[in-house]
């Protein structure tokens, strides 16, 4: 078809006229599944690094190094069974770790799941439970005993990942993160 | 209807429209004016602008396409060979209609009709062997075997036939496209008339010493005697520097002079065989020249001395030099 | 005349090299270095050495004979010198199927990918090298120390200072504990070829002698690397280590001396022969000091590679004539 | 420290078999072919013709066109032919046969005059184009033209080469050492002609007798205001290179395309000196010259003293023959000569040399791919890049090949020479820089 | 040192196409001589430093207060190849030696997934405005670099004889592989 | 042509990835393994269908100036729909995919077709044509992934292999592998071709 300025202008705006329209439709239509998405994720994460629980709250939400950490409180029976904490680590390989850690009541840390990180595939991304064990050796242990800090580094009692002490570390890091904004949600 | 749809149209539509507008007026207020066929030749291609052709973007090619005055070299890979077409008939660049010519190799100084003298060990290269002296054999004029015109056929129309020594043309595959013509350093490839279902006659020999000279040095080499010159109806022959030339355009291909050249070095190609009975004194020499260039593979090898002059051809045309 | 005269454009001699003596010279450079490891790895440098140099050989013949269906290339003893510094390249320690993948990759994806000996733009035995390092980073650096009875631990010196950076330490606490006689020696933990300095320099002497490489490109890269680091240890000499530290670990001086001078893939001209050397002096040191990696002359050398074409492209050697006339 | 030329260059062994034979003179052939066209430039015109009788001296071509020079019969005899006839390198040029008869002189010729005639410089140029000489060191440039210096240049130095770098060749070695005073006093002419005061003779340091001897002489002066010093040079391939031996003499580089007159220079070599006296005392013309018979198959390697024309084979014969083994025969060095397939080819006013080399030399190494190892850049002495200069001619890319300068190659062979790989680099890059050349004319026509 | 670290990081460590697989597609086909690398390198340069300024007003002034920014993605493509054709015709005229060396370029960046790609990560770290225009220019300048070298290699493969069933595409595919493997020397440096 | 060849010209004679060398971003940026070189692929598909039969269905109203806007528009729509769906019901194969969703929009295989093949053709072939190119690309890619995961980390869609896991080659997963995995595909493929023509 020959170019005119009417038609040119009058096809472009028919076309992002359908197309927004398609769009915007599109959008209030998945509007609500992903935020549901958004939120099973969130949940999923929680209920993976804790114990069984009824409800979980509003997260307090704490400013810490530029960041912030989201403490979760789980009830059961209006009786709290643990906290989950997303927290973070800047320390990363590829940049930021973001971990959800759960504690039990009395401080023990129940389990850890990776929501983000941007580890070197094979190396980093071992602190993932699907990759390696490495995270695996936080559950059970309460950080009052067990020193949160590199073996290699004489900081501490974690078995680093081979070849990916950074990564390690940087995980540690953010457990600790998580424990030092979560004690004193235990002591009362 | 809610807030985010409302802006979502919004920003949208008003996104478009002053693209155009702005576009519109851009190209007009700094318009340069180009060859319009480059806009028709951009819409032919596939726009898919990716750069295989070697130009940036289909308008890259388009516009040599335009500016181009061959189609040669320039393709799109992407719309591949029926594209092209079309845009050469667009373009109205097909080829126009000429007398299809085809290109002859003009000597037939095979391993065996001409005797080596000397062995060449330099680089195969038909340049640098000629360049450095008369050639490996007494004849100072003929192919020297080395293959440069074989390597700059883009078309894979010629061969080096490791029996004779000598290039080969594939009547089908080669385009007259001249390369050969100028890469061979003897002079001895030439454009020819195609002929009628490719029928040729043709002096294969570019000898231009004495009969004498040439006789000692090739078996099968235009000694320059003239016989052929006589014998000619349609005076198609010409007689210069001691060698004998046919006019193809002339020639009416009655093939009289194969018949006499005591030496057999006028070629026919791609005639039904001769009925036995015009067997004269000359005929086996002039058939077996006509072997050695239309079927040389049933060239016989009769001397112990052929096969290892062969066997060196061999060598030297394997030679890694690449 | 029965016998047929040669005729063959000027000249008519040749000096007698042969690309085949060359590369017999540099295994010959390599043997005192060779001979160090094995006083102090034992059999280990043994295997690697004949594994690598073995899957080398294997891997360049069936791929000449059955997928490029060229002549065999074996005598050229390219990919043996290729399989040796492979070797030389891997800890003493590495698994037999490491050094074969490492091997294969280097000949078969380093080179003949590319059409064989003199076609690479890439050092082989860095490409498989790099390859390996990256594939298998923990087989590739763990060390375990030479003259410690337990023969586990043994961390590069190179490793050992990063270490120590990271965690804050400084330096004035850590470089006690490196000799410079036990690194002169080759009395350290590293790879398998690279630990002995004194036993590659003697190497570099002969291959000078021999006329085999030239001084320009070990030179330039060893002094740039020592500039370089002498400027940041006069800023911080705690946070960065000494010039002569860096010149005698991490393999400078087998990569300065065999790998960079790699013919094939250095520059042709003296003056490219400047810039690449600066390039690679100055990479490694910014990969030691501040990369991912304690070792960074291999991935130095590599990139330089990449641009040995435009430094030869942009480089000429100077021209008869091109020289303003001098009165005499 | 001797001095030598600055870019590149090799040392191969120098194998000077024959440095210790005195020239000897060569009997007289049965026939001579001697080439009309055994210099650079237009071939001479026949000025005899078949059956014509001929006296040692008698002109027979004339120079025809600015660049070409006069021939001389070599001998006395009979013209039997005028015809084209294939050189050593088979390629036919023209000739003129003579059956030799006794050995009858022309009368101007006066081998008893010793000293030089007081004639003005352009005199002495006319003789020296009178009696045909050429560059003898290979190049056969006409002398004359060489000497006849451009308008608006200056001529400050006179270089005499005596280096003969290539091996086994030791004609220059002889001549230098067996005529030191014909070849001083040919260099006071050429400096007179010249108008130069100056005049140097670079000599290897393989030639320790020579350098001595023409020091001494040197020394002893008697050649005008003109002050002839002998530099020893350090022994180094292609020293013999004009060029080059401008730089190793006084230290000035030729630029790029241009004639060594544009620093000052003229650079002869020792032989023609030596003819150019003859010429002018003498009135000799250019009738013989003295070529090296060697080779390491050969008998009894020799200087000898041969008439223009001679065929090779006559010479070789003389020296012991062709032996079984002999697997290659070389106009000239084993550097720069020419591979000849024709014996019976004559000996040209060029041919310094003949060089039997034997079935285990002949053969060239085969050649495998290029590592470039840069061993070719480095020996250079031109400064080029022979391998990319080669790999691109072969790759068919000789137009690209001109920001590459093959024109500026003096063709010493020193990069396939020193080619670990074997490759013979200079085939193509010959190749190329006739091509470029070409390219470079049409451009400029 | 922000910047420092956002320049090193773009050109280097996460180079645009040897760590990121962004604007292959010109990677190998614009990349076979040296000069013409060069220049498509320029024109990278020049669109994304635009391209970076306008994304960065319309994301933070339009799309996030409408609180529409879902449209991302439609909106950056139109205003880029908008954009990038508005350049080459007002280039075309106001100087035609610019472009020349720059221009026919162009059209081949409109579908370029690098300037997209460069536009949706620099709104994907946060950066500010002249934090876009730093590491939008590196970016482009790891472009160039990678393209550049790249060009170089291929030129010396033309003349070297490989094996048929690695020419053309095979062969720079893998040379990139090579290539990218020493650039993962530089992982770590910031 | 048939429309049989039409649809299958794609997995072959004009493979975008191995033939055509078109979309190699994502070819290469998304095949850590089998499985997301799928998903990717398949995403392509989506969006190269439906923009195909868009396209052929308004190719005759649009004028030639804006042509190139408007088809982007269309594209860029598609693509922008198909992120929300995944956002939606596929979350995790969105994250993974990243940066690589929205960059279909300048993938030049889709603007290819869109331009060489539904502005000259019916909505039916078009959508045939497009169907075909992209079981080609998702072909390709699937191929690419399970190579690089099977080499990099020893596993095939998902399933490890646990006796070869000490020998995946982990740069077969990071980037350089990508290339080199490709480069030698491609070899392999060439060659199967070679035969089949
Ligand atoms: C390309 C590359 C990627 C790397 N990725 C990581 C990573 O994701 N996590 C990590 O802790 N270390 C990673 N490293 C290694 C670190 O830089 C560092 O060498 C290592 O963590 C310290 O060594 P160690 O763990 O053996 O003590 C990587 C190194 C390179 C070269
Ligand atoms: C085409 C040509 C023209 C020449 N013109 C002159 C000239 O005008 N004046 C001069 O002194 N020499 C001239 N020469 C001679 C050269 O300077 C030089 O002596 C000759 O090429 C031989 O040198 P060579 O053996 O080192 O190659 C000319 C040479 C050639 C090939
Ligand atoms: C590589 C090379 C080597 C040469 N070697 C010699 C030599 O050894 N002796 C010599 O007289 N001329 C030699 N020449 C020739 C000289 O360049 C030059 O032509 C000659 O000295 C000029 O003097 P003429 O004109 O008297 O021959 C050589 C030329 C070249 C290119
Ligand atoms: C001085 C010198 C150094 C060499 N260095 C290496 C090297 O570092 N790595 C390697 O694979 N081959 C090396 N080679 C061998 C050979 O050049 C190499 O295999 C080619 O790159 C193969 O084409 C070297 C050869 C020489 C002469
Ligand atoms: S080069 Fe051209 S003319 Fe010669 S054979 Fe080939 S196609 Fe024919
Ligand atoms: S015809 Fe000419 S170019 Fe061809 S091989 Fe013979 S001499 Fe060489
Ligand atoms: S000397 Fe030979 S091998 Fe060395 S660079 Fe030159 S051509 Fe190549
Ligand atoms: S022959 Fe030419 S290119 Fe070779 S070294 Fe001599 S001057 Fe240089
Ligand atoms: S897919 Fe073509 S540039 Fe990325």
């Amino acid at each position: 078809m020959k170019s005119s300025l009417i038609n040119m202008v009058m096809v472009l705006f028919l076309i992002t006229l359908v197309c927004a329209a398609a769009i915007g439709g599109v959008y209030e239509l998945t509007k609500e599944p992903i935020d549901a998405a958004k939120q099973a994720k969130q949940i999923a994460a929680i209920s993976e690094v804790l114990p069984s629980f009824e409800k979980v709250g509003i997260p307090q939400e704490k400013s810490v190094d530029g960041d912030v950490v989201k403490i979760y409180e789980a009830t059961s029976g209006g009786k709290v069974v643990g906290y989950a904490v997303e927290t973070f680590s800047k320390n990363g390989f590829g940049g930021t770790i973001r971990i959800m850690v759960g504690f039990k009541a009395d401080g023990t840390i129940s389990g850890t799941s990776v929501i983000s990180h941007s580890e070197t595939p094979g190396l980093g991304d071992k602190i993932d439970k699907s990759k390696s064990d490495f995270s695996k050796q936080f559950e059970g242990q309460n950080p009052e005993t067990f020193k949160l800090g590199v073996k290699k580094d004489g900081a501490g009692d974690v078995d680093a990942i081979t070849a990916a002490t950074i990564s390690s570390r940087a995980f540690v890091d953010a457990v600790n993160r998580a424990y030092q904004q979560v004690k004193p949600y235990m002591e009362d | 209807m809610n807030e985010t749809l409302i802006f979502t149209v919004l920003t949208l539509c008003a996104l478009g429209v002053v693209a155009a507008v702005a576009l519109f007026f851009v190209a007009k207020k700094f318009h340069v004016w180009e060859d319009p066929r480059i806009d028709d030749v951009e819409k032919m291609l596939p726009g898919a602008n990716c750069g295989g052709c070697g130009f940036p973007g289909c308008r890259g090619l388009a516009s040599a396409l335009v500016k181009a005055d061959t189609m040669e070299g320039l393709a799109c890979p992407v719309g591949g060979s029926q594209t092209m077409k079309s845009i050469a008939e667009y373009l109205g660049r097909v080829a126009e209609e000429k007398e299809p010519e085809v290109a002859v190799v003009r000597c037939s100084g095979s391993c065996q009709n001409r005797p080596k003298t000397n062995t060449y060990d330099g680089v195969s290269s038909c340049a640098v062997a000629s360049s450095l002296y008369a050639g490996e054999t007494g004849c100072s004029f003929g192919c020297v075997g080395f293959g440069d015109c074989v390597k700059v056929c883009a078309f894979g129309a010629l061969k080096m036939n490791p029996e004779t020594g000598l290039p080969e043309v594939d009547d089908e595959k080669c385009t007259a496209c001249g390369k050969c013509v100028k890469a061979c350093p003897k002079m001895i490839i030439e454009l020819r008339k195609k002929g009628p279902k490719s029928r040729r006659v043709f002096v294969s020999c570019v000898n231009k010493d004495k009969g004498a000279i040439t006789r000692k040095a090739c078996k099968v080499g235009c000694i320059g005697c003239g016989k052929c010159v006589k014998t000619c109806p349609f005076e198609a022959i010409k007689l210069e520097n001691n060698v004998a030339y046919i006019d193809s355009y002339k020639c009416r291909l009655c093939r009289k002079c194969v018949v006499e050249c005591p030496t057999g070095a006028i070629n026919e190609v791609n005639f039904p065989p001769r009925p036995p009975k015009e067997a004269g004194p000359a005929k086996p020499m002039a058939e077996k020249a006509a072997v050695a260039t239309a079927a040389p593979v049933s060239a016989p090898v009769t001397e112990n001395k052929g096969a290892e002059q062969t066997e060196n051809v061999k060598k030297e045309s394997e030679k890694v030099e690449k | 005349m029965d016998k047929k005269l040669i005729v063959s454009p000027s000249p008519h001699i040749h000096s007698g090299n042969s690309t085949q003596s060359l590369m017999r010279d540099v295994i010959i450079a390599l043997i005192p270095a060779f001979i160090v490891s094995i006083v102090f790895f034992g059999f280990d440098a043994v295997t690697v050495a004949a594994i690598a140099v073995v899957a080398s050989l294997a891997t360049e013949y069936l791929i000449t004979r059955f997928m490029l269906k060229r002549p065999n290339t074996l005598w050229d003893y390219s990919a043996a010198l290729t399989g040796f510094l492979l070797a030389f390249n891997l800890p003493p320690s590495a698994p037999w199927w490491m050094i074969v993948i490492g091997s294969i990759v280097a000949i078969g994806v380093g080179k003949m990918s590319f059409g064989g000996l003199g076609r690479n733009p890439f050092n082989p035995a860095l490409v498989g090298r790099v390859f390996l390092l990256i594939s298998f980073p923990e087989q590739m650096t763990s060390f375990y120390h030479p003259t410690a009875l337990d023969g586990t631990s043994g961390a590069t010196p190179l490793a050992v200072v990063k270490e120590a950076v990271k965690n804050g330490q400084s330096l004035s606490e850590v470089m006690p504990q490196f000799s410079y006689t036990d690194m002169l020696l080759g009395n350290m933990g590293g790879s398998m070829g690279e630990i002995a300095a004194f036993a590659l320099l003697i190497g570099f002497v002969y291959l000078l002698v021999r006329k085999v490489i030239t001084w320009h490109i070990p030179v330039y890269v060893l002094g740039s690397m020592a500039i370089f680091s002498a400027i940041l240890w006069l800023i911080d000499p705690n946070s960065f280590a000494n010039p002569l530290f860096h010149l005698l670990s991490g393999g400078a001086i087998l990569g300065a001396v065999y790998m960079a001078t790699d013919y094939v893939t250095s520059p042709m001209t003296t003056k490219g022969m400047l810039l690449y050397g600066i390039g690679i002096g100055v990479i490694t040191i910014l990969i030691r000091t501040w990369g991912a990696y304690p070792e960074g002359i291999s991935f130095a050398i590599l990139i330089m590679n990449a641009a040995v074409p435009l430094i030869n492209k942009y480089t000429h050697p100077k021209r008869f004539g091109s020289v303003v006339a001098k009165k005499a | 420290m001797l001095k030598t030329f600055k870019i590149g260059g090799i040392h191969p062994n120098d194998n000077k078999l024959s440095k210790g034979c005195a020239i000897e003179k060569m009997p007289l052939p049965e026939k001579v072919v001697i080439s009309l066209s055994q210099h650079i430039g237009a071939p001479a015109t026949a000025t005899v013709a078949k059956g014509d009788k001929v006296k040692v001296g008698d002109l027979i071509g004339k120079a025809t066109g600015f660049v070409s020079a006069d021939v001389h019969s070599s001998v006395s005899g009979t013209v039997v032919a005028v015809d084209a006839q294939p050189d050593t390198s088979g390629v036919r040029k023209p000739s003129v046969t003579i059956a030799v008869e006794g050995d009858e002189w022309n009368e101007q010729i006066d081998l008893g005059a010793e000293n030089i005639p007081d004639i003005t410089p352009k005199e002495m140029m006319d003789a020296i184009a009178h009696a045909g000489i050429v560059g003898m060191g290979g190049a056969t440039f006409p002398t004359h033209v060489k000497l006849s210096v451009p308008d608006g240049k200056k001529a400050e130095f006179l270089i005499i080469n005596g280096v003969e770098c290539e091996p086994y060749l030791t004609a220059d070695h002889r001549v230098m050492l067996e005529r030191p005073d014909d070849l001083l006093k040919g260099v006071a002419i050429l400096c007179k002609v010249l108008s130069v005061k100056k005049a140097f003779i670079g000599i290897e340091n393989n030639k320790p007798d020579a350098i001595e001897l023409l020091t001494k002489k040197a020394a002893g002066g008697g050649y005008g205001d003109v002050s002839i010093e002998v530099v020893p040079l350090k022994v180094q391939y292609p020293q013999g290179g004009e060029k080059q031996l401008i730089d190793a003499v006084i230290g000035r580089q030729v630029p790029s395309g241009a004639l060594p007159i544009e620093v000052g220079a003229v650079v002869q070599n020792a032989g023609t000196a030596v003819a150019v006296y003859e010429a002018v005392v003498k009135h000799k013309p250019l009738i013989e010259r003295v070529v090296t018979v060697t080779g390491k198959s050969l008998a009894s390697p020799k200087n000898l003293l041969v008439r223009l024309g001679t065929p090779v084979q006559a010479l070789i014969d003389y020296c012991g023959g062709l032996g079984d083994n002999t697997g290659k025969v070389i106009n000239g060095g084993p550097m720069m000569g020419r591979a000849a397939c024709n014996l019976e080819g004559g000996v040209t006013k060029g041919t310094s040399g003949v060089l039997l080399m034997n079935d285990g030399e002949a053969k060239r190494k085969p050649s495998s791919p290029c590592i470039r190892c840069a061993k070719c850049v480095s020996v250079c002495p031109m400064g080029l890049e022979p391998y990319l200069i080669n790999v691109m001619t072969k790759n068919g890319l000789v137009a690209q090949t001109e920001p590459l300068h093959p024109y500026d190659c003096i063709e010493c062979g020193s990069c396939s020479y020193t080619c670990p790989a074997g490759i013979p680099l200079l085939d193509f890059i010959r190749l190329a820089k006739g091509e470029v050349m070409k390219i470079m004319r049409a451009r400029k026509s | 040192m922000e910047y420092f670290v956002i320049i090193i990081a773009s050109i280097f460590v996460n180079n645009i196409v040897l760590a990121q697989f962004l604007g292959i597609c010109p990677f190998l086909g614009v990349s076979n001589k040296v000069e013409t690398s060069l220049g498509m390198g320029a024109a990278v340069t020049f669109v994304m430093a635009i391209s970076s300024i306008v994304v960065y007003l319309l994301q933070y002034y339009v799309l996030v207060p409408l609180n529409i920014a879902f449209l991302q993605t439609i909106a950056f493509i139109l205003v880029i190849a908008a954009l990038v054709q508005m350049v080459e015709i007002i280039l075309k005229k106001v100087s035609p030696a610019l472009y020349q060396a720059l221009g026919i370029f162009l059209p081949l960046i409109t579908t370029n997934c690098a300037v997209l790609g460069v536009a949706i990560l620099l709104v994907q770290k946060e950066y500010n405005l002249l934090e876009s225009v730093v590491f939008a220019v590196s970016t482009a300048i790891g472009f160039t670099l990678a393209l550049v070298l790249f060009a170089g290699l291929r030129e010396r493969l033309e003349l070297a004889d490989l094996p048929k069933a690695m020419k053309g595409t095979p062969v720079a595919l893998l040379t990139a592989g090579i290539l990218a493997m020493a650039f993962m020397g530089f992982s770590g440096l910031v | 042509m048939s429309n049989l060849k039409i649809f299958t010209k794609g997995f072959v004679k004009e493979n975008p990835t191995f033939s055509l060398l078109l979309g190699m971003c994502p070819t290469l940026g998304t095949t850590t393994s089998a499985v997301n070189g799928m998903s990717m692929g398949l995403a392509t598909m989506f969006v190269l269908i439906l923009s195909n039969i868009v396209i052929s269905l308004i190719k005759n109203l649009i004028p030639d100036k804006v042509r190139i806007p408007a088809f982007i528009v269309v594209i860029a729509t598609l693509v922008t729909l198909l992120q929300l769906f995944m956002e939606a019901y596929v979350p995790a194969i969105y994250e993974t995919l990243g940066v690589f969703i929205p960059l279909i929009v300048v993938n030049c295989i889709i603007l290819g077709r869109a331009e060489a093949f539904a502005s000259k053709n019916t909505p039916f072939k078009s959508a045939l044509d497009g169907a075909g190119i992209g079981v080609g690309f998702t072909f390709s890619l699937t191929l690419l992934g399970a190579a690089r995961e099977f080499l990099g980390s020893a596993s095939l869609f998902g399933h490890k292999f646990e006796a070869l896991q000490p020998y995946g080659m982990l740069i077969f997963v990071l980037a350089p592998g990508a290339f080199i995995a490709l480069s030698y595909l491609m070899v392999l493929f060439n060659k199967a071709t070679a035969k089949i023509k």
